[in-house]
């Protein structure tokens, strides 16, 4: 099994929701993160005090999926959550050696 | 912790303990008896004294000479208590007022927009707190109450010239012309807050700032001198030619702002995204706060509207409240029926809808045809926000048109229908008034002065819309309305609530 | 950026600069001197000026016939004036009122509940704005004073008939009857709110408003009427049988609901995982302001009471301000001395048990007793809301009872222990009307509406709850219960914070 | 779910159609005409009508005797209305007074501190309305108001002795002594509330309570009764030795709060990170209705200042809001300019700003005056925050110097150059004012008020500082600081918004 | 080591952290994340605009665990945290390669 | 490529954040976070009911680095982490497969 890790815009989210479940995915855990890359961040100033803000909303998406998903995803990700400019995010991919459905305790890729 | 509470204690003890020493060789008596004892036992809290030198005048019988020179001078104290008393109920009034736009109607927009856009749009409320009150010192106030055209005021108050303590008979007999014109001022500040409710999440503020002072100067000033301004159009006391009751705002108010609302929303076009993105309001307790308010501060805008305290305030605020929840209830039932559940959005929404509705309304009907008029302004003000807005497509943000327009409209309307002599002889003693009340004519009125609004408001915000994207645009680039309008028109975000 | 604010800039320079030079022509004089010279300069602002037509009258001295013409009229004139100072008063009591209710109240406990829960509990007051509003309309006001029977009203003034501009004698002589109306209506808004309180986070929104209405027609009604209402069992001023006093609603409003809460909370139950689970208030700024808010609306409830701006009016805000401030010092304090830290919901707690046990008091204490009251009332419901509950394991979620019944009950009899002819002579000129005051006795008669009012809130509510558990049923389902009341209920959430 | 709807939709329509039942019988007429109809149709709601007991008196001619008494109880009824009417407006201002601290400055404050601190200081402000009044009702308001010395009062009043229903015509010859009392307190409430924004973040609260106690003793008491108090070294009316014009508490409230503020800030030192870590606002859209709520209350601080409901209310009621609407224009042009976009926290602190200037000046100068200083203050204090904090380096947290010390410093100035006659001839009638008004030696006047207030809050804050630093300590230990005050201080948490 | 993570009920996780402290766990790492899966979500109406809810509020619990407590982990977890209804969450397990501990360097399983 | 899992103190990320800057480490994803371990909580108290708050707020990074800069970095965050306290938190490292950048999906180290 593998674990995806997606950092995505938030205004792509929900495109990139729909297009995974027009795939049939639909297992993913979602969490709202700030990042820090190259995308350049935006000043706020409160009564005189400037402050650089470089952590930026983003999204991030983890699904833990069978191995012959995995391309399939990856490709579904990057075409929907695309805009070509940066900070766009990133794909992280690494191994998972179990999953376990606490409901029924089904364990392996069943319990995806 | 404990001991810093503990010292604090004792030294607020020994404050307090030094305090008690200092007074207590005055011998304070028991802690019931602390009153001064009044020489006469039996008179009270309860009835109320005259300073000494109020009385001392009268102490002999007069001849009729004196007695003349007395009366005058109860007349003049006569009028000064009258006065007074207008005066506390007018002031109050005011400051209801401008707590509808600040924090109120900051708070109902501000709740409900995405949290990106927050700050901006609650800034478009304060901002017109500033702008249409330095205006309207040098300018707005004269050009609404000023002269007496059919169309517009003049220049003769320019600079709030002879605006002092007289009153201005014209308009409020009782109160100094000081307090009616800040009154009248807390109308025009609101009224152009209410567009931005259409406009709302992409509007750039500079174009905000700019469009809101020409609309105030050409749809704004024009309707309320035609309504309420002497000699006016559509006056219906001060000799207009087609008599159109507006007792708070239905037309000038309301319509002008809902009507330009519209029609701001359709020049702008929709929001990125809408209608296929949820765009849920993001706060739900802050347009809470604000509908609330908004309530609480009507009872200044439509009883404050009597100009004076007396019953025909009391008759507005009565009406003013049964129409609010008479329509708060409509909406609810109507949300009951059709989604099997009624929300504490569409409670709130119906409660402003009422409280349009009933605004031209408020001094003219008893209470019960207010619960009519509100029951019917909440369920047409759903239908509007619900399905005709759905069935058009346009994206009025907030409902400025829906709520204000609509409701604006149907209170328009209904005041003809309802207006009774009883409430409010306006056409003079014996006259019917409204519909029911045996004078029907009085809703063609009505629908002459509800058209003569939409059509000023109509041409007045096309042009001016076109005139403002010329000079400093109207909408943010798409990559602003996507990063939030706080951050990109005003540097700064409502929430930083990381540690 | 900085262009378009250039632009915008430029362009609202151009307006204005447009607007001063069209009135600069009318030689708008130096800033300084903008008021209109007056004929004769000693007179300023500050003399209260009086227009010509009032005075035109009095020009020459008068026969005695016309004197008396003269007479009568400035009578009238008088009367009119007070009528209308009062009225301007009673008129802004009942706007506060209603803010107490929304958004204080609403806002006290919803930020009191978890955040799942926080638009129902704050839909069910505002739905309670609108449904009291319609009922007392259409029947309500009149079965609280519309007869003078010993328990409850009539229908005299069914669909308010009968209640216009004129006083109502038997109630408030100088104001409309109308302002009087609406005013007491505020009143019945705000008391079965108060008991959301204990059912919240829990209970069904349509129960919740079939319970409510029922509520006010057979616990409220009767009370007020038997307290306030002409004949009534326990007024102290229009013969009733056991003269209770009760200025602004210590039994009719706080006992009434206060116990009403105790028995809602043990009829539904504990609340799942209560008290196992951690329910912190989801947000304290929230009941922050609420407490504010009902601390300064309580001046409309309190000062309100008098029913007039004189003297009594004044005491009793006095009266309702040092109370507040006392409990909210008691609580604090008591709270310091056990846990070594004064928290804000402690002050805020105590300053709502300080309004509630002074409430009954307002009007008859001196300031003084007012502390004591306060004072007390603070440390007592720190106790029952912290000790006394936990004992008895019963789940008052927001602690309705425990402010607001003992708070209520505290105040009703310290009442009869503290109250002064001095300060309110209610039973006659001479006579003792409290137990410092000499006369022991009205502890007594307290004891009886207190009781009274006990007794008519258990059997009421027992019996309600009982009724509508069959009809709508009561409690929501566990998992509704789980997921929360804003989403099962209403289908909306508070907050919507993502992006 | 909808079954319940439908159930309890039912249940409710069964009530209400009983209810209807039982009052159908009695012909409750149209929907509208539910007006009693009265014999003689003309007499409408608009005409006040008076109780019939009240005209009795006048039916016959009378004699000159009897017309002489009831010329005397006409004066009588007369003074009645107008304590009535005065009352009622200053009941009202007592209340927005109240609510400029609680929750006006309370969430103003509350949300420009970091979450961690958001109920610690909102509780400073709210334990100071608890605190004061106690202090206030045991000897503050003799301090202040108690004697005729020139530096501080007596003890004449302590327990309130003698404060009772009868005017003190000192200070207010028309209202209850009572209402002056109450209202005076609420200045004395909020003015050490003002100071807790220096400190903010970093304060004991055990040290704070301990030296807001003090602080209202040696620095409160005293200036306010050398500015308003009779005999005081700076009262303009009522023989100090250099009369200092300040109407609602430019010197008072603002210079003595703000001059303490920076005393206050510069002996605690800077916070742990300040200024190298952002320490952004957490919630503007508190701090944005905290701002409004001053706004609106303010009117009851400066007109509520005239002690009247007359036209010197009007006047500053005005010159209030011109003064505000100015200054939020004159510090978001300046912030527009220098970062090409006006925030929402520069409108509302501008506004502010404003609103701290015209308080000295509120009741003596008109409207266009009050535009300038409106926008000289917000222009200034927007440097002050932004330039002249950054050069020196103080950790002033919330601007409570930038605002209020240098706010009230220039306003007091100003008021000296732009009081008019006019106005308020506060020196008799003829006699010039302020500078244009041909009396520049009142700026030396002012200028000298202004040094004293200076003065007298610097020594008064260091040496209590020193004081309260050994009895209960003033700043926090470092990891306190650093987990935040709400825990640290107060075992509680602002938002708990995990479900 | 063994990185177990585990999304779970809101409304279980008090029971959880107590059974994990009764075998003596404590270190852990809580995350309020949304989660997407086979449990329906709720619809929303505004002002007539329906919104289908399918982000529901999850707690992510993220534990690095020497290898030799980690079954009983899961073991502790699913019977703490089921309740048998769907949406009852997941457990992930992957390796983690090396832990230190910030305040005195330590490493390894010592760290944890 | 390694996936560095930092929690800290959010008293210390400016600094970390600054550290890091320095030595040229700019992408980061960063998570509010509770973390549950040996520091003792608070005690909070409602109306007289007492909880004990041992969830405190953490923040959490997170970066995937080139294999040669792990060390590097590793040093950095604790150098500029530290306070010495308990609490101060852990660094986890586990191993990454595959990182692909959404904008231009560059695969592999060049996406970092
Ligand atoms: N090495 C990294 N490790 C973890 N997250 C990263 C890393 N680099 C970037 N990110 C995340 O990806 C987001 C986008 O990265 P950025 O460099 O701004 O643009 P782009 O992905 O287009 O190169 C960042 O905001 C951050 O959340
Ligand atoms: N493949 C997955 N990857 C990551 N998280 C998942 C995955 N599948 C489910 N989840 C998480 O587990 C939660 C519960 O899953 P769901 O399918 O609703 O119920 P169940 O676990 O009972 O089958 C989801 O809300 C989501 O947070
Ligand atoms: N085994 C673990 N797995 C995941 N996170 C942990 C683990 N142990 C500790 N943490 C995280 O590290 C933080 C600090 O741990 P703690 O035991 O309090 O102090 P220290 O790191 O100084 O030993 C915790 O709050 C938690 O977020």
């Amino acid at each position: 099994m593998v674990k995806l890790e997606a950092i995505i815009q938030p205004s792509r989210f929900e495109s990139v929701k729909d297009a995974l479940r027009e795939i049939g995915v639909e297992g993913m855990t979602v969490t709202e993160v700030r990042g820090h890359g190259r995308q350049k961040g935006h000043t706020e100033v409160y009564r005189g005090r400037e402050y650089t803000v470089d952590l930026l909303p983003k999204i991030k998406l983890e699904m833990v999926l069978p191995d012959n998903l995995v391309n399939r995803v990856v490709d579904t990700i990057l075409k929907s959550a695309k805009t070509g400019k940066i900070g766009d995010g990133k794909i992280f991919l690494s191994r998972v050696d179990e999953a376990i459905r606490i409901r029924n305790e089904e364990r392996g890729e069943n319990a995806l | 912790m404990k001991c810093a509470g503990c010292r604090c204690s004792v030294s607020l003890m020994v404050v307090l303990g030094t305090i008690l020493l200092a007074t207590v060789s005055l011998g304070a008596g028991s802690l019931a008896a602390e009153q001064t004892p009044t020489a006469n036992a039996t008179t009270s809290l309860l009835s109320r004294k005259v300073s000494p030198t109020a009385t001392v005048l009268l102490e002999t019988p007069e001849p009729a000479q004196k007695v003349s020179e007395k009366l005058a001078q109860l007349d003049q104290r006569i009028a000064a208590a009258q006065s007074s008393a207008d005066n506390a109920w007018m002031l109050v009034s005011a400051a209801l007022v401008l707590m509808m736009t600040g924090p109120g109607l900051a708070l109902f927009y501000g709740g409900l927009v995405r949290q990106k856009n927050t700050l901006a749009i609650m800034m478009q409320s304060f901002a017109l707190m500033a702008l249409i009150t330095v205006m309207w010192a040098l300018v707005g106030y004269s050009l609404c109450f000023g002269g007496n055209g059919p169309v517009i005021g003049g220049f003769e108050h320019a600079f709030l010239r002879g605006v002092g303590a007289e009153p201005n008979p014209d308009y409020a007999g009782t109160i100094p012309q000081m307090t009616f014109m800040v009154y009248q001022l807390m109308f025009a500040v609101i009224t152009p807050a209410l567009i931005t409710g259409a406009t709302a999440e992409r509007m750039k503020f500079s174009g905000t700032v700019l469009f809101m002072a020409l609309w105030f100067l050409v749809v704004y000033a024009p309707l309320a001198h035609m309504v309420w301004g002497k000699g006016g159009l559509l006056n219906a006391s001060l000799g207009g030619k087609f008599p159109t009751l507006d007792f708070a705002g239905g037309t000038v108010v309301h319509i002008s702002s809902g009507v330009s609302a519209l029609v701001c929303a359709l020049y702008m076009g929709k929001r990125v995204g809408y209608p296929k993105q949820p765009m849920p309001p993001h706060n739900l307790v802050l347009s809470f706060i604000g509908a609330c308010l908004l309530w609480v501060g009507w009872f200044g805008f439509n009883a404050g509207s009597a100009l004076a305290a007396g019953s025909l305030a009391s008759s507005a605020f009565v009406a003013t409240h049964f129409g609010a929840a008479a329509a708060a209830f409509g909406w609810s039932a109507a949300e009951w029926i059709k989604n099997g559940r009624a929300s504490a959005l569409g409670a709130i929404s119906g409660a402003v809808a009422g409280l349009v509705a009933i605004t031209p309304a408020a001094g003219f009907v008893g209470p019960m045809p207010a619960l009519v008029i509100g029951a019917v302004a909440g369920v047409v003000c759903f239908g509007m926000v619900t399905k005709v807005k759905a069935a058009f497509g346009y994206d009025d943000a907030l409902d400025a048109f829906g709520v204000h327009g609509a409701g604006g409209t149907i209170g328009a309307l209904l005041t003809g229908v309802f207006a009774q002599q009883i409430v409010n002889p306006i056409f003079g003693a014996g006259k019917a008034v409204g519909g029911l009340d045996g004078h029907w004519g009085q809703v063609g009125n009505q629908l002459v002065g509800v058209l003569i609004a939409w059509a000023f408001a109509l041409a007045g915000t096309i042009v001016l819309l076109k005139i403002v994207d010329l000079l400093t645009g109207i909408r943010v680039p798409e990559e602003h309305e996507l990063e939030g309008l706080d951050i990109t028109q005003h540097g700064e975000e409502a929430y930083n609530l990381e540690t």
